[in-house]
């Protein structure tokens, strides 16, 4: 009891504050690793709420392939980030504000949640009961969710096509390998055998 | 039982949320911190969900974290894809030099 | 699996453009740089096939995918004004790309596969469903909006719809984080049943963030910022493709969820609509006064449409919702034929699209001239055109729904509005003329042909239009 | 399609003329000719088809006759055409002046010759639509619609400031417009269909009526147009083109009288009576001040503008006094100083054409080159003035008659609008025409010719004819008037006598 | 016959007018004049059997005009003994006139134009006196007025000429505003403007209270001054008098018929012919008798100084005319009609003999550059002599019956006004003999100023007129026009062509004869069965009883004054001619007054025409311009444009701007619901 309630407000205030340090450090190079940290630390909070198998595929999936694909192109992009360092603070005051009052206005009303009358028992995909997390969402994922499962295949299709076609450069002069003609190769013609003259050179 | 209420974990998500929106709103250096900002916002938003699926006992909203996962990647992709885009063209990604068209 | 062929059934035109753009996608990759006219070909003939699948279809409505798809008459009505935009967006757009030399078989293929998101979108039945429709549309038209990617203005175009609009849908799954808390379903009809006619402040702070994001893809005030950036900077096809099928779409989805989730509360999510459409109708009309580019003024003027649009919506009721539907339907047309005018702006193989590059055009190319001033005039709402009867059905809701301070405003706006599209008349018309264009494209020409001939005769013909918008209008009731 | 009852030909024949123009091909004079000819030709044969229905009129009857109709946009929206005693005198005016539009077009007009002619057979059908329709929303439709054709008449073939002209035009009426679009809509609301024979039998709550009332009036006044919304009528008519002025004036202002006469008066009563005194006032203000300004003008076109304002202040006056004097005497005022204002302008187009100048100073002496186009001009001067024996006189006469049956003061300062109209109007003569010719410029300008001749010759009649023997208007509207005002005082019969000035 | 008389100068209008300028200068004068002649020997015939005869009054109805609701107006001829009158004055001086004019108007190139005016005013003038109702008359009313208008600025070229008939016509519509008012008015209280049923219902009416201009008048009092305002535009009484001086810008024949004989005394016509009307209102009737006795003096002040020869008469004439309003005034409307009967002829006698002398000086018009004529023309001399007689009520002579018995009307009446009516007529009547016989003895007596030739030489044998130099300029540009007769070549004054002399023949018989055939008749024992109801009188009415029995003195009076302005203007022109100037000199303030016309013109200017040409100005740029145009339409473009500046600005181009607007519309959204409550 005390345990969780521990490790409840150890991840929220790691998470929490390593957002903050996300939006606001100089180097994005560092923002990049806070927001691993709190990647890290909110997949601590769903190992709390027992949602295993999604604590795991943030990890995954954020930590192994997003970050690093964000660290990647902080790298690529090569900036001179001395140049990027103003302005955070001076439009806190306005910005801040507007963002706070959002914040207590949300705050309010998430403080004192009451789920709606009949949802309860209106759930469309109860819990099953004695079933490990990871089970019991592959058994929806793939039937319940069929429809949006493939919308999310399509997706990731959109994402594909559009980071190659806004990306990929095929640049003029550079080699590039081609399996197939490297495979049709036959030896007749990549290879020449000739009588070489002892010591006469070619 | 958890002791933890659903009302704290919200609370948390807010919070995160509000930092994320803080992020594209407050900063005004570097684009890559922007897109960072959306990844909290999302994260925000799955651990609401994922809170909201625990205490009602309900699997939906793991399953619609599990999707927004999928989503956050492909955001991301598709937006350091557009990054990449117009450093090319610009040189730059201060968020201040994102500025040609306007009025 | 009669189950799953029972879901096809209903969800056909889906299923042709996916698969199609596998299809295509595949042929593309394989066929390498010949294949662009081809693939384009095909991509429109799906579209086309998508739009005579739905006209031919069953009339029945049903859900399916656990609940997460809905077909109904709303949804194909919807859907055909959408994947019409697409379509003839796609047929105009090949001469463009040609000439820019970004005629790559991406393209069709990326509109095929917004399309199919905004398919999928109008068809939510769930918050899930909404989402991962929205997101699939949304991406694809981050990338097709810099798809110019060595333009600089059309990567700044891109990244900036691409920041806000994620931020738009953080805000949007925000709201459906907090719907599902409260009602423990993501399904619109289980929202419904459990909102029950009670205000409850988690759902309308669900409600009101989820608007958010819709109100973002919509263009409406004050999610509206984008708007003229990313139509000015975005290809000129694509800024067509915004101002028509996602308009479509991301207005079909709004009514959806508001109309389908919300029944209870409409007096709530009323002051939301009525706040964004006074406002939209409002900064619309203003903002485009000052415009010299024709693609921003379109993104001002799109802005002030949706805002009109809203008010019938704000209306509610059967007869506000098919004024809507009517509304788009028209604003569809008249933004096609625009678009097809902007797309034939050529000089000397260059690209203009500014007003002044439209003076005198009346001397220099009659024809266009008179069908622009015609889709100028309907888009300002002058009878006996089209865009009158679009006001007229939407203003006339919101009278009968007892709003008569939102239509004192929001008509008064319109006259201010209609002063950027009369000067965009008189500089076809009055001024001296500036350089010829180019001789145009023919799929341009024939569509702004046709769009003006449809704007300049609607009000013969209003029957089939006025029962098919009521038709829909009831299937959402 | 639209059936083929009489009124549906007058008012879509324009189209079919206009769409035979466009389709001529080439820009040769022998096709710029035919365009004419053809333009001429339509309206001709419109005229004498309005003529054909004018003849089989019942005048004694004050129902809508040759109705038509036809479904049309569903939910009581329908295509329906009609005319009673009260449209039928404005059909023909606008059957009447498009011809000699035409005329008065055939030389001056050397751009876009085809267009021109095209957007004023455009022009007719909306005009003539507007006066038949039994519809409210088709009404509007026409009445709307002919913004647009004017619009583009002003700004394509108008003058300097044809643009700041065509824009203050189309902005301020079409604002004014829009309000009352919304009236319509929550008529429809009431009445659950816009017919306007239903409309007429409709009773509206009181409360209701004057924002009704209002919106109305928020279009018809800028119509009309009455003081304060006058403004933009002197540079529309400054910068129009000759026959765009004469539509103007002698059409479109009527347009808002005619609003008024149809839907404001008899539709609600009780707003009109409740309103009639900020009515009067403007009235009479529109008379007296416009007339000053009038005075001062150096421009002619802005000066007789200025004029018809003032005119146009008789004929609200007139209406809203509800006398049978009253109403008939604005009706007639409206088809006379359709003739007469639109003569006046053919006139300054007359001499505008020669010397591409509207300055005042810059002529004088006139008569001595051209008297005959002096006795024309003089004619319509006096028929501007009120001159007994022109038809200008019968219809002050009788509407300043009925206001002064309602109210004296209304009555009287709105006369003092004769003496100043006949300052302002001789003045204007005597500056143009007489005098001695020693201006260079003059000094070979030519009389009018014979197609000028033509263009004249039927409104001098008319001016005449209609001065000493007004019965044809006034018959053919006496049964509808009279009905109306049978049904305004019903809705009165309350408050109507305790207002009554005289006991 | 009614109707030929009415028509036929209208048929010559038709003929001249429009075709004037094909058939001819002489055809037009031909055949207008001839069909004239017709009609005025078909008036006589008329005047013997409706006035002298038996014949009945009758009304005929020619057509309906309008009718609109209750109001129905027909085109008809009443004719009675009054209409007769009219007739035979009308068509008389007019077909006189045209004959005058064949001769006058010789030289003038547009004598076509001139002709069918001739025909056109006496068409209208025609209508006014037959008309049988109130509207019938306004169109002949105004039908006059516009004949006036345009034979005033006849000459079109003379700026003086057009801004003098623009002055008729505006200041005659002045007058027709009151008129029309009336109309109205009598509508209102008899659901008529018929004048059998609003004669029928007048007395009816009387004493009546009417609520109007939020007043309670007294009815038939406020309709008849209203009608009156007419009748003193037209017969330019005192107040709207100040167009019939200018008026003698037009030719002078126009002067003789319009100005003199007829059109002005329409006003006369007019309440005699409403005598019903306005018996029933003695409020107005002594408004008509002090406005007509104050024009008879005034007018008489402004003649003694005038040196322009037709301004005299002009003054003369609104002078004369003011009688004409006292004899109405004090209950005498036969007293009127009749001056009105006789002074037509020996006014149109001056005003053609006048315009003889302008003729024979070649269009000089300045007594102070005549002189000595009546050797030159003796003819001339004697008709004009004859006419001053005449209007200076010369025993027996025409104006000796009827002016005089205005003034013993005046004297007689026990109407309130009428002692003021007979002071001032009868003062009037020895200012009348001064500047008549000034005008004579200017004229056709003296030494010939003509003889030096030219404008200056004149003026300064012209003993008097010292103290006029400084108009001179505004003399000059009043006449510039009409004295190119005499530009450096000697004149040699000649007696005027037959057709001029005729009419003056004619007309002199009337002048002469006119009173003492008639007077019988009009004012006499015989009026009850001459005018046989024409007029009405009501009972109490002894007006024309007791005029015959006032003191003897009181009928000297007048002759004796007369007497005394005769010998006066002996003394001032024959044996003093230097007291004249003197006199001008010792009360030059006086003389200014009065040669200014009291100052009317200035004063008029300055308080309605400067203003409102400065109003005018005012609303222009003032109004339109600054208010309307700039708050109106222009002010709401210029504002849209900037709130469009304003929005614009928003449009920074910045990502976190846009970002930060979403999130103002989310919070304003949010804010709103959690302050509303919602739970």
């Amino acid at each position: 009891m005390g345990g969780t309630a521990l490790f409840f407000y150890l991840f929220s205030t790691v998470m929490i504050g390593a957002a903050f340090m996300v939006i606001s450090s100089r180097n994005p190079v560092h923002s990049v690793l806070f927001l691993i940290l709190a990647f890290f630390n909110a997949a601590g909070l769903f190992v709390l709420l027992g949602a295993e198998f999604l604590a795991m595929i943030l990890v995954v999936v954020y930590v192994g392939a997003v970050a690093v694909l964000f660290l990647f192109v902080v790298m690529m992009l090569d900036v001179d980030f001395a140049e990027l360092e103003k302005g955070f603070w001076q439009y806190l005051p306005v910005g801040g504000t507007l963002v706070l009052v959002v914040l207590i206005e949300v705050a309010l009303s998430v403080g004192a949640w009451s789920i709606g009358p009949i949802s309860i028992a209106n759930v469309a995909t109860p819990m099953p009961p004695g079933m490990t997390n990871t089970m019991a969402l592959g058994r929806v994922l793939y039937t319940q969710y069929f429809y949006l499962f493939q919308a999310a295949g399509f997706i990731l299709l959109t994402a594909m096509i559009g980071a190659i076609v806004l990306t990929l450069r095929h640049k003029v002069g550079v080699k590039r390998q081609n399996v197939a003609m490297q495979n049709a190769r036959t030896p007749a013609e990549a290879v020449e055998v000739r009588k070489v003259a002892s010591r006469q050179g070619i | 039982m958890l002791t933890i209420s659903l009302s704290q974990f919200l609370i948390v998500a807010a919070i995160l949320f509000t930092l994320g929106v803080a992020g594209i709103v407050l900063n005004h250096k570097n684009i890559i911190i922007v897109l960072m900002s959306v990844e909290l916002i999302l994260l925000s938003v799955n651990i609401n969900l994922v809170a909201f699926s625990a205490f009602l006992g309900d699997l939906t909203g793991q399953v619609f974290a599990l999707f927004i996962l999928t989503v956050a990647a492909a955001e991301a992709a598709i937006g350091l894809a557009i990054l990449v885009c117009y450093y090319r063209n610009r040189g730059s990604i201060a968020i201040d030099d994102i500025n040609m068209m306007k009025g | 699996m009669s189950h799953l062929s029972l879901a096809l059934a209903h969800c056909l035109p889906e299923f042709i453009l996916a698969a199609g753009t596998l299809f295509l996608v595949l042929l593309g990759a394989l066929r390498g740089k010949e294949s662009d006219g081809l693939v384009t070909e095909i991509a429109a003939g799906l579209l086309g096939a998508a739009i005579v699948v739905i006209l031919l279809g069953g009339m029945t409505t049903a859900v399916v995918f656990g609940g997460a798809f809905i077909d109904d008459g709303f949804g194909r009505f919807m859907k055909v004004l959408t994947l019409a935009g697409s379509l003839v967006t796609l047929v105009m757009s090949q001469d463009f790309l040609a000439r820019e030399k970004i005629d790559k078989f991406e393209f069709p293929v990326l509109i095929l596969l917004a399309t199919l998101g905004m398919l999928m979108l109008i068809s939510a039945a769930g918050l899930i469903a909404l989402y991962l429709g929205l997101e699939l549309m949304s991406l694809a038209l981050y990338v097709i909006a810099a798809f110019h990617r060595d333009n600089i203005r059309a990567s700044e175009a891109g990244l900036k719809y691409f920041v806000l609009g994620a931020l738009s849908s953080g805000m949007l799954l925000y709201g459906a984080s907090l719907l599902y808390g409260f009602a423990g379903t993501v399904s619109f009809a289980g929202i419904a049943e459990t909102i029950n006619g009670k205000a409850s402040l988690g759902a309308v702070f669900g409600l009101v963030f989820l608007m958010a994001g819709l109100a973002f893809k919509m263009s409406a005030v004050p999610f509206h910022m984008w708007t003229p950036d990313v139509y000015e900077g975005a290809p000129t096809p694509v800024t067509a493709f915004f101002a028509t099928a996602v308009k479509m779409a991301a207005v079909a989805i709004t009514l959806r969820v508001i109309l389908t989730a919300f029944p209870g509360i409409a007096s709530q999510w009323r002051q939301i609509v009525i706040f964004i459409s006074l406002l939209s109708m409002v900064l619309g009309a203003f903002a485009a006064i000052g415009q010299t580019n024709i693609k921003r003024l379109m993104a001002y003027s799109a802005i002030g449409h949706i805002g009109f649009a809203l008010v019938g919506l704000a209306a509610g009721g059967e007869a506000g919702v098919s004024g809507v539907l009517a509304y788009m339907a028209i604003y569809l047309v008249m933004t096609l034929g625009t678009f097809a005018g902007i797309l034939s702006m050529r000089v000397n193989g260059e690209g203009v699209e500014n007003i002044s590059d439209l003076s005198g055009l009346a001397k220099t190319d009659g024809v266009m001239a008179f069908f622009l001033a015609m889709m100028m005039f309907s888009l300002a709402g002058i009878p006996p055109l089209a865009g009158f009867f679009a006001k007229w059905y939407v203003f006339n809701a919101a009278i009968q729904a007892g709003l008569y301070w939102l239509a004192v405003i929001g008509i008064l706006s319109s006259a201010v509005a209609a002063f950027y599209y009369l000067r965009v008349v008189k500089v076809m018309y009055f001024d001296e003329p500036a350089p010829a264009f180019d001789e145009p494209a023919p799929a341009p020409r024939a569509v702004l042909a046709v769009t003006g001939i449809l704007v300049l005769v609607l009000f013969a013909y209003p029957g089939v239009f006025i029962e098919a918008t009521t038709a829909a209008a009831q299937s959402l009731f | 399609m639209f059936g083929f009852g009489i009124l549906s030909c007058i008012v879509f024949l324009p189209l079919a003329g206009a769409a035979f123009i466009l389709a001529l091909r080439g820009n040769d004079e022998a096709t710029l000719q035919n365009a004419r000819r053809a333009a001429l030709g339509t309206t001709l044969i419109v005229f004498l088809l309005s003529l054909y229905a004018y003849a089989r009129f019942d005048p004694s009857s004050s129902a809508f006759q040759f109705v038509e109709e036809k479904g049309w946009l569903g939910n009581g929206l329908i295509y329906k055409m009609g005319v009673d005693g009260i449209s039928l005198p404005f059909l023909l005016l606008t059957t009447f002046l498009m011809p000699v539009c035409i005329l008065a077009s055939w030389k001056s007009i050397q751009n876009r010759v085809k267009e021109y002619f095209v957007a004023f057979l455009v022009l007719e059908t909306l005009m003539t639509g507007v006066f038949c329709s039994l519809d409210l929303v088709l009404f509007y439709l026409f009445f709307e619609g002919s913004l647009i054709p004017m619009f583009l008449i002003i700004g394509i073939w108008g003058g300097q400031r044809r643009v700041y002209a065509s824009f203050k035009f189309f902005l301020y009426t079409f604002a004014g417009s829009v309000l009352m679009l919304l009236a319509i809509m929550a008529m429809y609301g009431v009445a659950g269909t816009t017919d306007i024979v239903t409309l007429l039998q409709t009773h509206f709550p009181s409360s209701m009526q004057k924002w009704l009332w209002l919106a109305f009036f928020a279009s018809l006044a800028v119509k009309t147009p009455m003081w304060p919304v006058h403004t933009w009528l002197p540079d529309a008519h400054v910068e129009a083109p000759t026959a765009g002025s004469v539509i103007l004036a002698g059409v479109l202002l009527k347009m808002g009288g005619y609003g008024f006469i149809r839907f404001s008066l008899p539709m609600f009563p009780e707003a009109s009576a409740y309103f009639a005194p900020l009515v009067f006032a403007l009235s009479i203000i529109a008379i007296i001040y416009t007339s000053l300004v009038a005075l001062v003008q150096e421009d002619m076109k802005k000066l007789i503008a200025y004029s018809s304002v003032a005119h146009m202040g008789f004929v609200t006056m007139g209406l809203f006094s509800m006398t049978a004097q009253g109403v008939q005497g604005a009706v007639f005022l409206m088809i006379s100083h359709g003739l007469v204002s639109g003569a006046l302008f053919l006139c300054v187009g007359v001499i505008y054409d020669r010397m591409h100048t509207r300055d005042i100073a810059a002529y004088g002496g006139l008569v001595f080159r051209m008297p005959l186009y002096a006795t024309v001009f003089m004619i319509f001067t006096l028929a501007n003035v009120g001159l007994p024996g022109t038809s200008g006189f019968i219809g002050e006469f009788l509407s300043l008659l009925g206001a002064f049956r309602v109210n004296s003061w209304v009555a009287f300062l709105a006369t003092t609008g004769t003496i100043l109209s006949a300052a302002y109007a001789l003045y204007l003569y005597r500056r143009i025409i007489f005098g001695v010719l020693d201006k260079p410029s003059l000094a070979s300008i030519l009389d009018l010719s014979w197609r000028e001749a033509t263009q004249f010759a039927p409104l001098v009649a008319l001016t005449l004819f209609y001065g000493v023997y007004p019965s044809p208007v006034l018959n053919a509207s006496a049964a509808s008037i009279n009905a109306l005002l049978k049904g305004y005082d019903t809705a009165l019969a309350v408050t109507k006598t305790a207002a009554l000035a005289f006991h | 016959m009614y109707a030929a008389i009415v028509f036929l100068p209208l048929l010559g209008f038709l003929i001249a007018g429009p075709f004037g300028w094909r058939i001819g200068a002489r055809p037009s004068e031909i055949v207008t004049t001839s069909l004239l002649f017709v009609s005025g020997a078909l008036s006589w015939i008329v005047f013997f059997q409706v006035a002298l005869g038996t014949a009945p009054a009758s009304v005929s109805v020619i057509g309906n005009w309008f009718t609109s609701g209750a109001l129905q107006v027909d085109w008809s001829l009443r004719i009675d003994t009054l209409t007769a009158v009219m007739l035979v004055v009308v068509t008389t001086v007019s077909s006189l006139v045209h004959l005058y004019s064949i001769g006058y108007m010789r030289d003038d190139p547009s004598r076509p134009r001139f002709f069918s005016y001739l025909s056109m005013f006496t068409f209208a003038m025609l209508m006014l006196v037959t008309a049988d109702n109130l509207v019938q008359m306004f169109f002949g009313w105004e039908g006059v007025g516009l004949a006036s208008y345009l034979l005033i600025g006849f000459w079109y070229e003379k700026p003086s000429a057009n801004a003098a008939a623009i002055k008729a016509f505006v200041v005659n519509r002045v007058g027709d505003f009151g008129f029309a008012l009336g109309i109205f008015l009598v509508f209102v209280l008899t659901q008529s403007v018929g004048f059998g049923q609003i004669f029928a219902a007048a007395p009816g009416l009387a004493n009546k209270t009417i609520h109007i201009f939020g007043l309670d008048l007294d009815a038939m009092t406020i309709t008849c001054l209203l009608l009156f305002m007419g009748a003193m535009g037209k017969s330019a009484q005192f107040l709207l008098h100040t167009w019939l001086p200018d008026a003698m810008e037009g030719p002078t024949p126009v002067s003789a018929l319009i100005h003199a004989a007829t059109m002005v005394t329409a006003g006369v016509f007019m309440v005699a012919r409403l005598s019903p009307l306005f018996e029933q209102a003695p409020a107005a009737l002594s408004f008509v008798t002090i406005i007509g006795a104050t024009t008879a003096f005034f007018a008489a002040t402004i003649g003694l100084v005038q040196n322009d020869i037709k301004r005299v008469i002009a003054y003369s004439t609104c002078s004369q005319l003011g009688y004409m309003f006292v004899g109405l005034g004090v209950g005498g409307y036969s007293l009127g009609v009749f001056h009105l009967f006789t002074h037509a002829f020996f006014k149109a006698l001056l005003f053609l003999g006048a315009g003889a002398v302008i003729d024979a000086m070649h269009h000089e018009q300045d007594m102070r550059n005549m002189g000595g004529l009546w050797r030159k023309i003796p003819f001339t001399f004697a008709m004009m002599t004859i006419g001053t007689l005449a209007l200076t009520g010369f025993p027996f002579t025409a104006g000796y019956f009827s002016k005089d018995a205005i003034i013993e009307a005046a004297f007689a009446s026990t109407r309130g006004g009428a002692f003021y009516g007979f002071l001032l007529t009868t003062l009037a009547a020895g200012l009348t003999s001064f500047y008549s016989w000034r005008l004579v003895f200017l004229t056709f007596f003296g030494a010939p100023r003509w003889a030096a030739a030219g404008h200056g030489a004149g003026h300064d044998l012209a003993a008097h007129d010292h103290a006029a130099h400084d108009h001179e300029a505004h003399e000059h540009q009043v006449h510039d026009h009409e004295d190119h007769g005499h530009e450096g070549h000697a004149l040699d004054p000649h007696e005027s062509p037959f057709s001029m002399l005729i009419p003056l023949g004619v007309l002199a018989v009337g002048a002469l004869f006119a009173g003492l055939i008639f007077s019988h008749d009009f004012i006499g024992e015989g009026g009850p069965e001459f005018w046989k109801g024409a007029l009405y009188l009501r009972p109490d009415n002894h007006i024309l009883e007791a005029r015959e029995d006032i003191p003897g003195f009181a009928k000297q009076l007048p002759t004796l004054l007369m007497v005394v302005g005769f010998l006066v203007a002996v003394l001032f022109y024959f044996l003093a001619p230097s007291l004249p100037g003197r006199l001008a000199r010792g009360a030059k303030p006086l003389y200014e007054f009065l040669l200014n016309k009291w100052y009317f013109d200035e004063l008029y200017d300055a308080i309605f025409v400067r203003p409102a040409f400065s109003l005018g100005r005012l609303f222009w740029k003032g109004g339109d311009g600054a208010i309307i145009d700039r708050l109106g339409p222009d002010g709401v473009a210029a504002r849209v444009v900037d709130v469009t500046g304003r929005v614009v600005k928003l449009q920074s181009g910045y990502i976190y701007h846009y970002a930060f607007a979403m999130l103002v519309g989310l919070a304003a959204v949010i804010t709103w619901y959690v302050a509303s409550g919602v739970r």
